[in-house]
């Protein structure tokens, strides 16, 4: 279709160079034809000032005098005709008919994005609707929360504040974290979320304010891997890079089996090796299988652009989707890719998702946590 | 599909106009009439291809396409319809493919109406205009593709400034680039005058319309520009000296020079090379603007988003355009014989007065507008070069100027009778001292200068009227007769009459609104008066009001003179919550004698003593409406002389000479 | 890039009006005219060539406090543009002073008049010489006569 | 002589062309505005301390007589740039051992204290600029803005606008070298 408009564009752009071949027979307008009737007029034009009295007779005659000469030298200059349809000019014609069309589709290949569609505005209403629907859950579960005359509950409040940061409103998010980090049962997690949000809202510089946050996290669990990164990024950011190694890597030992976020781990281990000449780190286990982004990767993420983000987290999506074709069974995957598309806003893909892990969580004992969170986050997307 | 279109449209303009510029200029020097005619059909398929561009982005912006990522910049879903139109336009993108479009526009109104102009002229003028084309197709399409693509696109668009969201300056900017772009044709015209190494009456006449259109256009422009300052911004003035605003004065200023000594050459074929060079240096101060606005180089209000790499390559565009055609002028200029002769006292010397002032008057505006970055490079030092110095070094010229506007149209070609001219404007310049020396004594107070002003105004405005009076014989044949002899006055004439008339009344709206405007700021609560220039003006307390996408604090003034109500004003300030930003609506009573300009701004700060109190502004501009009136009337002496029939005279009715020449041909 | 920045940044700052405020306002008004005019000829720091009599910019109002302050304080016109420049430097002075580095500036106005004026004499002077008005012989008049006729017909105005 | 006088407007464009290629160069900003202070004594002025922020307020007499030149930034909590700056800041004051004077520019002092007990404290002392004067005095254009200051007062260096950024941060750090603002080994 739009290759077809572009053939039909280009045909009429050849149409166009030809069309002087087509009018070849018809003269041309030369001096000789234009100058001397435009003198002539001048000619008239004293005469008429004249009759109206304008000018004198003698300013008359003097200015008509120079308007004759002028017309005399005209006459006198007479020009050759032109040498009319020479064959030169036919072939310099069709020679340009087709370079025209052919330096646009040239051009064109090179710079144009021929498969990117137009999305008018108007035709985007699924978009629109699942984004005011999330803006407008946000805002009614907040509501809820704000009302309820306990406080609301902890689980509540944390959700706000992830849904807020997946919306990109860090500032909501910090202020519904930090709700349940002054009550008694905050745990590691929610202090180490809630420094997340500080140190993304402060364009990934942790903060004195992140360090309270993060000093208070691995209080209460020495091993938060979310709380011992943002520590190892601290140190990064006060050039002790070595002590930041040392501590990521140190952490990353004590694991015996595999975890997603240790991929974040290595990666930050080897970005700081290879710039400071550190042994890079060594994988202990086969590295085929690639984890979708977590929360510590979006933060890593935090200093890209908006569109390099978007990209970034979308491959990490892509990767963890064809890895779970291969492995079905992998029921953490699926929780974890249900949440990346909801956070880049494909519901649909997000349903699915949670219903894979639905699926292979009725295997698993009732009491999972998992189950909770997989019936929550369907029900929330109307799925 | 469409943003697609629009760049593959693109893509086939360039390619258009690489060909114009190259086939045309060869079939004239080799005399190949098929060549020379290919011009033809380039320029309007160029007009096409980039109107097929224009109009898809128009579309884009339309129906917020935003996987394109000009709309995303510049627009958002909520903006009024109008305003999503004019975001075309808005970026310096738009903008660029905007001014891209008049100029091939220009192109093709030369290829289609200019049936007088010789072939040879037509095709090495085309030419011409087919290299600036390349210029700035491929300078849009390697710096600033408009069609650039975003995907997955984003929710909305980032761009809802209120301030811009405005009828007046929505419009302002196509008329500001149609009157300087429009100047481009002019510059084709003695690029190839030059190459063809001949000025002549006729080719005066040839360029005189597009020079005119352009130079209307750009009167136009500027006016709503400032009209749009005027009523928008809030502070009631209409002219600050802004480089942005000098760069579109200075091609005025030129233009308006070129046009009259256009004349010169077309009546007199004298001022030849001096035509040439107007016409160069015009549409290089365009271009001079062009890239100030879009390079960063002076800081202004108005520019756009800066980016060092567009400003080089603009520049060497610059380079290339205004560096060669003078070096052509260099080369050929000298070769142009002079023209008729003519006496110190006559029409010749006195628009050759006219072309030295303004010229000097631009060259001021040049040099104060760039002395700045001059200084700068020179010493390190950073200055600020402001209104102050351009109404020090501006108004006295331009009073010189109108002073010897007046007499001009008087003289005669060649030799003017000294003694009869006197005897002439004796009773109007004594009118116009008296009137002025009365408004000193009735006024009493105001700067000299404005003193100074008002009698170089009402000085031409009478002998315009005299000149005017006497073309026509009033008082001295019987009325009837008078009407009829103005009925066969060219409309060039009356084109003239028109305009010089306009500027006297432009300035009038000038001296009357700067020199006498009077202001009142306070704090009011309701039930406040305030009097100004005659008015009381009661204000009766601010309600909040709804608009379509924004919220307004909306003020009651009663406006009252002699205690009968005049009018009531709801000046507002309003709140646009998406932008979060503020704006002004001033609201205004305006008559011939003068506006009531009533501004709203914040509540008091301090609450304390001022509880319930809002800022008001309230102005009285005496006569300012007569500066948009002198620029309309301007507007209409330039499109009455645009009209005169004589600007088309020399093209064939394919007569029948013509037909036969041309099978003898064959 | 970093101008880029600094533009997006500054392009936040509204234009809206209402620069002067009724509470800075001095209680004598010829006092406060002088304030105006002073505030006129300042050109606004943070802005983008505005004077500070009609921007909202913070910096702007605590100028013309200050205007008006020094001019309580009894300060001449003169000294109170000093006390302000001493501070931000002749970038500060809408009006630039006559010194030798804008000689250049404020006299190319006269200059160029000058110039032109000059020019147009030597143009005129070179007018001078009396005009040879030969009138045609007769050939060349019927030749012109016979054009003229031709075109008339041809042209049926 | 009309050849001659046919090359002067090609001249003038060419002077014109070359004062516009300089200017173009992408260092220049050309809405930053050259100090008088550079060379000069500092200002006079003298500042109490921000309530609530256990740091002595500033004045001119803290700036005369150091053992060696210091840093004085002006800031706010309201500043969105200064937030990115004052990390670079923290960092030069724990990493290079400069001192850090700040100016506290039109800001509530509960507000000025939380921001930095949220972002950290890396200044000496600070002084409380409630009415914009001290800015005005220090010929101020916008905040952030900063300043090295030599041991006996003498303003030395300006920098408008947030020191962030590999370039900025590389100009800056010059200037500090080339005033002995950095603490070297044998000092400490």
């Amino acid at each position: 279709m739009i290759w077809a408009t572009f053939a039909i564009l280009a045909l009429v752009a050849f149409a166009i160079v030809l069309h002087p071949l087509r009018m070849a027979g018809a003269g041309i307008l030369t001096r000789n034809d234009t100058v001397p009737k435009i003198l002539a007029d001048q000619m008239q034009e004293v005469q008429r000032d004249l009759d109206r009295g304008l000018i004198s007779e003698a300013e008359a005659q003097a200015a008509q005098l120079e308007i004759k000469k002028r017309i005399l030298s005209t006459l006198r200059q007479s020009e050759s005709a032109p040498v009319n349809g020479a064959a030169g000019g036919r072939k310099s014609i069709l020679i340009a008919a087709i370079f025209a069309p052919v330096f646009a589709v040239v051009y064109y290949t090179t710079m144009g994005s021929p498969d990117i569609p137009s999305l008018a505005f108007a035709e985007r209403t699924e978009e629109r609707t699942q984004n005011a629907e999330v803006t407008e859950l946000a805002s009614r579960m907040r509501e809820r929360l704000e009302t309820d005359p306990d406080g609301g509950p902890s689980e509540g409040w944390m959700l706000l504040g992830q849904t807020y940061q997946r919306m990109g409103r860090l500032n909501n998010a910090i202020t519904a974290f930090e709700v349940v980090a002054k009550r008694p049962d905050a745990s590691s997690a929610t202090f180490s979320m809630l420094a997340e949000a500080v140190v993304i809202a402060n364009d990934g510089v942790v903060i004195p304010k992140a360090q309270r946050h993060i000093d208070r996290a691995l209080e209460l669990d020495p091993k938060n891997p979310a709380a011992t990164y943002f520590r190892a990024l601290y140190f990064l950011q006060q050039e002790q890079p070595r002590k930041s190694y040392d501590l990521l890597l140190s952490r990353l030992n004590e694991e015996v089996s595999f975890a997603p976020w240790m991929e974040v781990y290595a990666q930050q281990i080897n970005r700081i090796a290879a710039e400071k000449n550190f042994p890079a780190f060594q994988p202990p286990m086969a590295r085929a299988q690639q984890p979708g982004p977590t929360a510590a990767d979006v933060a890593a993420a935090a200093d890209m652009t908006e569109e390099d983000r978007a990209n970034f987290i979308r491959s990490m999506v892509s990767r963890l989707a064809a890895r779970l074709e291969d492995e079905p069974e992998d029921l953490d995957g699926w929780m974890r890719l249900a949440n990346a598309y909801n956070v880049l806003q494909e519901r649909s893909l997000a349903i699915e998702a949670y219903q894979k892990a639905q699926a292979l969580l009725e295997e698993m004992p009732s009491d999972d946590p998992r189950n909770a969170v997989v019936r929550e986050a369907l029900e929330q997307l109307g799925g | 599909m469409y943003p697609e279109i629009g760049h593959f449209a693109l893509a086939l303009a360039l390619a258009l106009a690489l060909l114009q510029s190259v086939l045309p200029i060869l079939g004239a020097s080799r005399r190949i009439p098929v060549l020379m005619k290919s011009a033809q059909a380039t320029a309007i398929g160029q007009v096409l291809f980039v109107a097929i561009a224009f109009a898809a982005l128009m579309h884009s912006f339309i129906v917020s396409d935003f996987t394109v990522r000009n709309v995303v910049e510049n627009s958002h879903s909520l903006k009024p319809m109008l305003f999503k139109v004019a975001g075309t336009w808005g970026s310096h993108e738009g903008s660029l493919l905007l001014w891209v479009l008049i100029l091939t526009v220009f192109g093709a109104g030369v290829a289609g109406l200019g049936s007088n102009i010789p072939a040879e002229t037509k095709a090495r003028t085309l030419s011409v205009q087919a290299w600036i084309s390349v210029g700035f197709l491929s300078f849009l399409l390697l710096t600033s593709n408009p069609f650039e693509r975003v995907f997955p696109p984003p929710l909305d668009g980032n761009d809802l400034n209120p301030l811009l969201q405005d009828v007046g300056l929505a419009m302002h900017p196509p008329l500001l680039y149609f009157g300087y772009v429009g100047f481009s044709i002019v510059f084709s015209f003695a690029v190839a005058a030059l190459i063809e190494g001949r000025v002549d009456p006729a080719w005066a006449r040839w360029v005189r319309p597009w020079t005119l259109a352009a130079w209307v256009s750009l009167t136009a422009g500027i006016a709503l520009g400032s009209w749009w300052a005027y009523y928008e911004l809030g502070w009631g003035g209409w002219w600050f000296w802004d480089p942005v605003e000098n760069v579109s004065f200075m091609p005025w200023l030129l233009g308006t020079a070129l046009l009259h000594s256009a004349i010169v050459t077309e009546k007199r074929d004298a001022f030849k090379s001096w035509t040439i060079l107007l016409a160069i240096l015009t549409f290089s101060l365009s271009l001079l603007g062009t890239f100030i606005v879009r390079s960063g180089l002076l800081t202004s209000v108005h520019a756009f988003a800066v980016d060092p790499e567009r400003g080089l390559y603009i520049l060497g565009l610059l380079a290339v355009s205004i560096g060669g055609s003078l070096a052509l002028y260099a080369w050929r200029a000298p070769e142009m014989e002079g023209g008729g002769l003519f006496r110190p006292v006559s029409r010749e010397a006195g628009l050759l007065v006219n072309n030295i002032i303004l010229a000097a008057a631009t060259g001021s505006v040049l040099f104060g507008t760039l002395y700045p970055l001059i200084l700068e490079a020179v010493t390190g030092e950073k200055i600020s070069v402001g209104p102050p110095f351009f109404n020090a070094a501006f108004v006295p010229m331009m009073l010189l100027l109108v002073g010897f506007m007046g007499l001009g149209p008087l003289l005669s070609w060649k030799r003017a009778d000294i003694a009869g001219l006197l005897q002439r404007v004796r009773f109007v310049a004594a009118l116009a001292l008296l009137a002025a020396l009365a408004s000193w004594y009735l006024l009493n107070g105001g700067p000299f200068m404005a003193y100074l002003a008002i009698l170089a105004a009402l000085w031409l405005l009478l002998a315009t009227l005299r000149e005017w009076a006497l073309r026509i014989r009033l008082f001295e044949v019987p009325f009837r007769d008078a009407v009829r002899r103005a009925g066969n006055l060219p409309r060039a004439s009356h084109g003239m009459t028109l305009a010089h008339t306009g500027v006297a009344v432009l300035m009038m709206g000038m001296i009357g609104s700067s020199a006498w405007k009077s202001e009142e700021i306070v704090f009011a609560a309701p039930g406040k008066e305030v009097s100004i220039a005659g008015f009381d003006i009661a204000f009766q307390g601010v309600e909040r009001v709804r608009g379509p996408n924004y919220f307004a604090d909306r003020g009651t003034l009663a406006v009252r003179r002699d205690g009968d109500l005049v009018t009531t004003l709801f000046p507002e300030r309003r709140t646009y919550p998406v932008a979060q930003t503020t704006t002004t609506e001033s609201a205004i009573r305006s008559t011939l004698a003068g506006d009531l300009y009533t501004s709203i701004a914040e509540p008091a700060s301090d609450q304390v003593n001022n509880a319930g109190a809002w800022t008001l502004r309230i102005l009285y501009e005496p006569l300012v409406n007569l500066i948009w009136i002198g620029a309309a009337l301007l507007v209409l002496g330039g499109v009455m002389s645009l009209s005169d029939r004589r600007l088309r005279v020399g093209a064939p009715r394919r007569a029948k000479t013509a037909a036969s020449d041309a099978v003898a041909a064959e | 890039m970093k101008r880029l920045l600094l533009a997006l940044a500054l392009s936040l700052v509204p234009i809206a009006a209402g620069a002067v405020e009724p509470d800075e306002m001095l209680a004598d008004p010829a006092l406060e005219a002088r304030a105006r005019e002073i505030s006129k000829d300042l050109r606004c720091v943070v802005c983008q060539n505005q004077d500070i009599d009609s921007s909202n910019a913070g910096v702007a109002r605590d100028l013309r406090l200050l205007v008006r302050e020094r001019l309580l304080a009894g300060g001449s016109d003169a000294e109170v543009i000093e006390f302000i420049r001493a501070r931000y430097g002749d970038y500060v002075l809408l009006k630039p002073p006559l010194e030798p580095s804008t000689y250049a500036l404020w006299f190319a106005p006269v200059a160029l008049i000058l110039f032109g004026l000059l020019a147009g004499v030597i143009v005129l002077s070179r007018n001078r010489k009396p005009e040879a008005v030969s009138a045609l012989n007769e050939d060349d008049e019927k030749a012109v006569s016979e054009f003229l006729k031709r075109s008339d017909a041809g042209d049926a105005s | 002589m009309r050849r001659e006088i046919a090359v002067l407007p090609l001249l003038a464009a060419v002077i014109f062309g070359g004062f516009f290629l300089w200017g173009l160069n992408p260092d220049r900003d050309p809405s930053e505005i050259p100090s008088v202070l550079i060379s000069q004594p500092a200002p006079e002025f003298d500042l109490g301390p921000v309530d609530g922020v256990d740091r002595p307020g500033l004045s001119r007499s803290d700036l005369v007589s150091n053992d060696r030149a210091v840093v004085v930034n002006v800031f706010a909590s309201w500043c969105v740039p200064c937030r990115a700056e004052h990390a670079v800041l923290t960092r030069l004051v724990e990493r290079d051992g400069i001192r850090l004077f700040g100016i506290n520019y039109k800001d509530k002092a509960e507000d000025a204290a939380k921001w930095l007990s949220d972002l950290g404290n890396p200044y000496e002392r600070i002084g409380s600029d409630l009415t914009g004067r001290t800015g005005i005095e220090w010929g101020l254009s916008g905040v952030p803005e900063t300043f090295i200051v030599d041991g006996n007062g003498v303003v030395l260096f300006r920098y408008v606008g947030p020191v962030v950024g590999p370039e900025a941060e590389a100009r800056f750090m010059q200037a500090l070298e080339q005033a002995g603002a950095i603490q070297t080994e044998a000092g400490s």
